[in-house]
């Protein structure tokens, strides 16, 4: 049979090919892992980053790369998989002898993999958001070798709650989504909303898959809540969004999390998006920065250029690879390829201008941000606008 | 006469043993022992798998389920209540074990597509449980601070160490299952995959076997959740959701299912493909796997262990 | 007559699907050691009767007992442990086995290990395993088919392969046969194996229950006959009385269906 | 604050779950054209309607074709992949077992999955709604136009398959096919053919339904394994191969849904549904309107 040989003859090419296939060996570079979850369900962070990874390894190549030796940006994508993830670091680690990490994407993947950095000693700056990726509970104080760049998600709660308090509502209702984006800001709604005096009248879920949200809302219609602040990404944010203003729920105020920041959803939100509430930080919204504002210059240039490379809108989850990224290539600049130096530089470094704020580390502090970097923004127009 | 011969298993033993110092000089296997520890976790559950749906002809697709019981049982034990994580392992089986007599009882009395749904939807289930019970699993973000394991006081805590544990144990288990399929029991499985009517009239009682070869599976998978949870020092549900019950699937298939090796060979295949292999394709990865996928079930209806008689086929013409 | 000479019981035996009565009250006695053979047109309820005595069906209503035990609320392969053993109408060989598993599967009801044993490949999981396969090969000797035993099931002919269900019910070591159309299918020549098969288990002091079409065979070996009709027991005696049961004839000219013509 | 009053409540829950109910009964009878005719689950199932809203995105929303024409266009071309998908990854199987055919169309689905990646992106399309979107109030509850849209169609396929199956030869052909394939070559039917027809239905029924969900809910690539469990869950709850029994199924599939999220926990909501469709399979092994001598004498 022709068609049997064929078939086998490619099963053995593609398994000859992987094995066999060495890696390109590499000049005398600076070596830098990522892991994003660049496919599978929170391809929603991993791809924007990814891309954005990519795009400034691209630039500091092009204008001379790090003290004149070239950048080499090796991505692995861990699929929003622990298993893959664990073994995409180790990777990165023992084989490909990288002078730090950036990455990974998901909250869940980076708890996974703060031990590994710890012990093998290498400098991580992750993507994610959870507080307790820097911090070791255990031991009451920062993880000696990992960072993170995003804002935790406490601070966007605290920016929502504060903005809700504001307007004198005492009773909210909740929406969130399972997966872990929803996950962790329900965890952290239900766990500030008393200091803002608050009740939680409602808290409803919905899957990351799911078609339709209505039964949630009129739940929600029922309790009397004075306010709805949904957690979500991807359609759904978008679809919840719809059915609240079907539901003629208009008089509620509605707050989408940050992750609501793509000038893309509000399109898709068919003007159901307007008069929604949503803490961004000044990487979505270059255009609405005074002159002076410290962040308006990084934050032009890289929305400039990354809709220029990749011909779609800025996703503010790239900022955090940018911010990581940079991070650790001016800390390369500086101290070279010196995992302890690395670190020492990255922790110590102060008034750092990224997309998502300034950053000033500590040993005390591995994040380096305050809640000034959310700003409350409203949907006015189909466009941005800061609100009252 | 069904003789899987023993000389095959030990050379394969040796192999394990040997290969590992070999790899290391192979530049795009270097990462061997990293991944093989998986293959190893990946094979415990294949085994029962393929028992299960190979030998008593029962398919499971809420596999992924037994798997993370056992992660879970031995992920909580070991954090909250700081039991030795052995003894965690073997509640962990008990618990499995229970859990599948629970569910099989009921379940297999359906046939075919209706057990598929049934064990589906069970899967399903336990995964919502793992992700929705946030106060005791850690919801999505997952359970971390898994304490690693000691064997007599030794620590295993390199991917070498836990390599040669995971292999010794999977091997056993090979051997065991082997010595099964051979005996009185592995005959009356092959018999109710034949004809149930039949089995029942030479006096097989049907449903205590299914419910048994499911337990077993159960236990098996168990057992490697355990494992994974000890060498990963976390676990998160996405990793026991219904894509993985579809992965083992797949890997029983590509195997092929009607021969214990299938289990070995499709775990290995599937676990380097996707954790090394198909990332060579970039975006076309999906895709590529796809296409494998489909043309192995085209062409090797027994899997890949069916390829040395289609070679000894070609080689008569 | 007393209760302990016959190894079966029917009484008052209803089987109903749905609204279709297949079998109405029907009583039935097979003494030990006799071939009692059952005819009837086709759909008279013969197989019913069949997969009711042997645990595939619950009767709708009525009793079996077997050695006086009453077993119709016992399950199939609790049945088969007891001591009855069947044949299938259409072959329900392994067929993804060999002919010696097939008996050796038989041997199942008498000698079992356990899992963990078998698993763990003790010398007592292995013993008994080579006295199973004695035990198999002494049968496939007995039936004639010992130079086959590592055959496919499946390649076997048709003949062979009833011959080899006998074989396999004989290894679960019944005391009762019960063998459902043992010679449908077969030429001439598999016929007299079969018939002669089955007088030699007799000869072994195993009863057995035949259910058969070909009349030639019925009369030669049978002890005892029962004729069905519609679920309804329309005679029962020796083979000459039968043949001269005038119900009979009318059951089986008036059914269209001339079944003496048939050989 | 504006309240709404439980019976309000109630009926909105009841309007949600048809409707969701109705995509996933579309599912569920686009899995029993293909099981009556072959005995083949075809997970892909999800997959085409996941083509359905894409293409149809493309066509309408975003190259500006007319309504009408970007829907024919649509089924059109989705049915065409149906057809391929058989053409491609059924019929070159030659032993085909419950196991195989499973993987066969999760492969199949595997690579239409990844297809639309690369066609699509990531990003989720949206679609206008068909006649706008001003919600209706019925007593107290709401109801979005593009629901009575998704509601209808359901109807329109159903009469459309029962005329087809129970009146055109072509649907007696097939049907035939289902009872007894051997029989059914015997007299001439071409089953091969037979087979082909029944994934291009069953792939246009999946672009319909792909098409008037995602007004709603939006589309995305990997959309569609969610609406082939789904579909899968009502198809087995209803009973195999019953049409009936699938738009049963897919309903009570989408109420539970809508009533368990409303009235106990949303988290939890698939979970009730499987939890009552486990519990339907264990009294009832076939389904609830499916016939368990019937399933007996299927080869899977």
């Amino acid at each position: 049979m022709t068609q049997k040989k064929l078939s086998i003859a490619v099963l053995l090419t593609l398994f000859v090919s992987g094995v066999f296939v060495a890696p390109v060996l590499a000049a005398d570079t600076f070596k830098v892992g990522a892991v994003f979850s660049v496919t599978g369900r929170a391809s929603f962070l991993g791809d924007p980053e990814k891309k954005t990874a990519e795009m400034i390894a691209d630039q500091v190549n092009k204008t001379g790369g790090i003290n004149g030796k070239p950048l080499e940006l090796i991505v692995y994508d861990d699929e929003g998989d622990a298993t893959k993830c664990n073994l995409a670091v180790k990777k990165l680690i023992t084989q490909d002898n990288v002078c730090a990490i950036i990455g990974p994407s998901i909250s869940g993947l980076s708890l996974a993999v703060v031990p590994l950095a710890e012990e093998y000693e290498i400098p991580l700056v992750s993507c994610a958001a959870s507080y307790k990726i820097v911090w070791d509970e255990k031991a009451n104080k920062p993880y000696k070798w990992v960072f993170k760049t995003p804002q935790s998600d406490s601070l966007a709660v605290e920016a929502i709650y504060t903005h809700i308090k504001k307007r004198g509502i005492t009773k909210i209702a909740l929406l969130s989504s399972t997966d872990g984006f929803g996950a962790s800001g329900l965890a952290e709604m239900q766990r500030i909303a008393p200091q803002y005096g608050l009740k939680i009248v409602a808290d409803g879920k919905y899957g990351p898959e799911d078609q339709d949200m209505t039964s949630q809302l009129t739940q929600i219609k029922g309790s009397g809540a004075g306010a709805i602040v949904n957690w979500s990404i991807g359609p759904t944010q978008v679809v919840v969004l719809r059915n609240w203003r079907d539901l003629g729920m208009t008089n509620i105020p509605f707050y989408q999390s940050h992750g609501f920041g793509s000038t893309k959803n509000i399109e898709l939100a068919a003007g159901a998006a307007e008069g929604v509430y949503c803490p961004l930080g000044a990487v979505n919204l270059p255009a609405l920065l005074p002159e002076n504002h410290p962040q308006k210059k990084v934050v032009m240039a890289y929305m400039k250029d990354y809709s220029l490379k990749y011909k779609e809108p800025l996703s503010s989850f790239g900022g955090h690879a940018w911010d990581a990224l940079t991070l650790v290539v001016d800390a390369l600049q500086k101290v070279g390829c010196d995992k302890a130096k690395i670190r020492d530089n990255i922790e110590n470094r102060k008034g750092f201008i990224g997309q998502h704020g300034v950053f000033n580390f500590s040993p005390n502090d591995h994040n380096g941000l305050t809640k000034d970097a959310f700003q409350m923004i409203v949907v006015k127009n189909g466009a941005w606008a800061l609100a009252d | 006469m069904l003789q899987i011969r023993k000389l095959p298993v030990a050379v394969f033993a040796l192999f394990i043993v040997i290969f590992p110092w070999a790899a290391y000089l192979i530049p795009a296997i270097k990462n061997y022992t990293g991944i093989m520890v998986f293959v190893g976790v990946y094979c415990l559950i294949t085994i029962g798998l393929s028992l299960l749906m190979g030998y008593a002809g029962q398919i499971s697709l809420g596999q992924a389920s037994f798997y993370g019981i056992g992660a879970y049982t031995t992920a909580l034990l070991t954090t909250r209540f700081g039991v030795d994580p052995w003894i965690c392992m073997l509640i962990g089986m008990a618990a499995a074990a229970g859990v599948a007599f629970l569910l099989g009882a009921p379940s297999l009395k359906l046939r075919g597509h209706y057990l598929a749904m049934a064990t589906l939807a069970f899967g399903v289930i336990v995964f919502i449980v793992f992700n929705e019970e946030t106060g005791v699993t850690g919801g999505p973000d997952g359970l971390a601070g898994i304490p690693g394991l000691r064997l007599f006081g030794f620590k295993l805590n390199s991917a070498e160490k836990y390599y040669y544990l995971v292999w010794t144990i999977v091997i056993g288990v090979f051997l065991f299952t082997i010595n099964l399929i051979q005996s009185g029991a592995g005959r009356a499985l092959r018999a109710i995959h034949a004809s149930e009517a039949a089995s029942n009239a030479m006096g097989v009682d049907v449903s205590r076997y299914k419910i048994i070869v499911f337990i077993y599976s159960a236990i098996l998978a168990s057992l490697a959740g355990s494992l994974y949870a000890h060498y990963m020092n976390f676990i998160n549900p996405s990793t026991f959701d219904l894509s993985f019950s579809i992965k083992l699937l797949i890997m029983i298939a590509l195997g092929g299912m009607h021969e214990i090796w299938g289990a070995v060979i499709g775990a290995f295949l599937i676990t380097f493909l996707s954790f090394e292999w198909l990332h060579y394709f970039k975006d076309f990865e999906i895709v590529i796997y796809g296409l494998i996928l489909l043309l192995v079930t085209i062409f090797l209806p027994d899997g890949l262990v069916g390829v040395p008689n289609i070679l000894r086929g070609w080689g008569r013409r | 007559m007393s209760q302990s000479e016959h190894i079966l019981e029917v009484k008052d035996l209803v089987m109903k699907f749905g609204g279709l009565m297949a079998l109405a009250n029907l009583n039935l006695k097979v003494k030990k050691g006799i071939i009692k053979t059952v005819i009837g047109p086709n759909g008279a309820g013969k197989t019913t009767l069949f997969n009711i005595i042997a645990g595939a069906f619950s009767p709708t209503e009525g009793s079996v007992f077997f050695n006086g035990r009453s077993i119709q609320n016992l399950r199939a392969h609790q049945i088969a442990c007891l001591g009855v053993s069947r044949t299938f109408q259409t072959v329900e060989l392994f067929g993804n086995m060999t002919v010696l598993e097939n008996v050796m599967l038989g041997c199942h009801t008498r000698i079992r290990s356990s899992f963990l044993a078998s698993g763990l490949f003790w010398p007592s999981a292995r013993r008994k395993e080579e006295q199973i396969r004695l035990r198999a090969l002494e049968i496939l000797d007995f039936i004639g088919l010992g130079n086959k035993f590592n055959e496919s099931a499946d390649s076997l002919p048709l003949g062979e392969q009833k011959i080899l269900e006998i074989g396999r019910s004989l290894a679960t070591d019944p005391q009762l046969l019960c063998l459902d159309e043992p010679a449908g299918g077969l030429n001439e020549t598999e016929k007299e194996t079969a018939s002669t098969l089955i007088q030699t288990i007799k000869g072994k002091g195993i009863t057995v229950l035949l259910v058969e079409h070909d009349m030639r065979m019925v009369m030669n070996i049978s002890d005892e006959i029962m004729v069905l009709n519609y679920g309804e027991k329309i005679a029962e005696g020796s083979p000459e009385e039968i043949r001269n049961n005038q119900k009979v004839i009318e059951a089986y000219l008036g059914s269209g269906e001339d079944e003496y013509a048939q050989d | 604050m504006e309240k709404i009053s439980l019976a309000s409540q109630l009926l909105q829950y009841l309007i949600t779950g048809l409707t969701v109910g109705s995509i996933y009964a579309m599912v569920a009878l686009g899995f029993n054209i293909i099981y009556n005719v072959t005995e083949i689950i075809n997970l892909a199932q999800g997959e085409f309607v996941m083509l359905g809203g894409l293409i149809m995105s493309s066509l309408h929303a975003s190259l500006g074709a007319p309504i009408l024409p970007a829907f024919i266009l649509t089924v059109v071309l989705v049915t065409l992949v149906g057809a391929l998908l058989d053409r491609l990854a059924i019929q070159p199987i030659r032993r085909p077992s419950v196991l195989t055919l499973i993987i066969a169309t999760i492969a199949a689905s595997i690579i239409i999955k990844g297809f639309a990646m690369l066609g699509w992106g990531k990003n989720p399309y949206d679609l206008p709604a068909f006649s706008g979107r001003e919600p209706i109030h019925i007593l107290g509850a709401i109801i979005q136009p593009q629901y009575l849209w998704v509601i209808g169609f359901l109807v329109v396929v159903v009469i459309v398959m029962t005329l087809f199956f129970e009146k055109s030869i072509t649907g007696k052909a097939m049907r035939a096919c289902a009872d007894n394939p051997n029989a059914a070559s015997l007299v001439g039917i071409n089953v091969k053919r037979m087979v082909l027809l029944s994934f291009s239905l069953s792939a246009a029924i999946g672009a319909v339904a792909g098409i008037i969900v995602t007004p709603i809910s939006l589309m995305t690539y990997d959309r569609g394994a969610m609406l082939a469990v789904k579909g899968f869950g009502a198809v087995v709850l209803g009973g195999l191969g019953s049409f009936p029994g699938a738009i049963l199924g897919g309903i009570i599939l989408g109420s539970i849904e809508s009533f368990g999220s409303g009235l106990i926990s949303s988290g939890y909501k698939d979970a009730f549904a499987l939890i009552v469709l486990l519990a339907v399979l264990f009294f009832k092994p076939s389904g609830l309107l499916g016939n368990i001598e019937v399933s007996k004498i299927k080869r899977f």
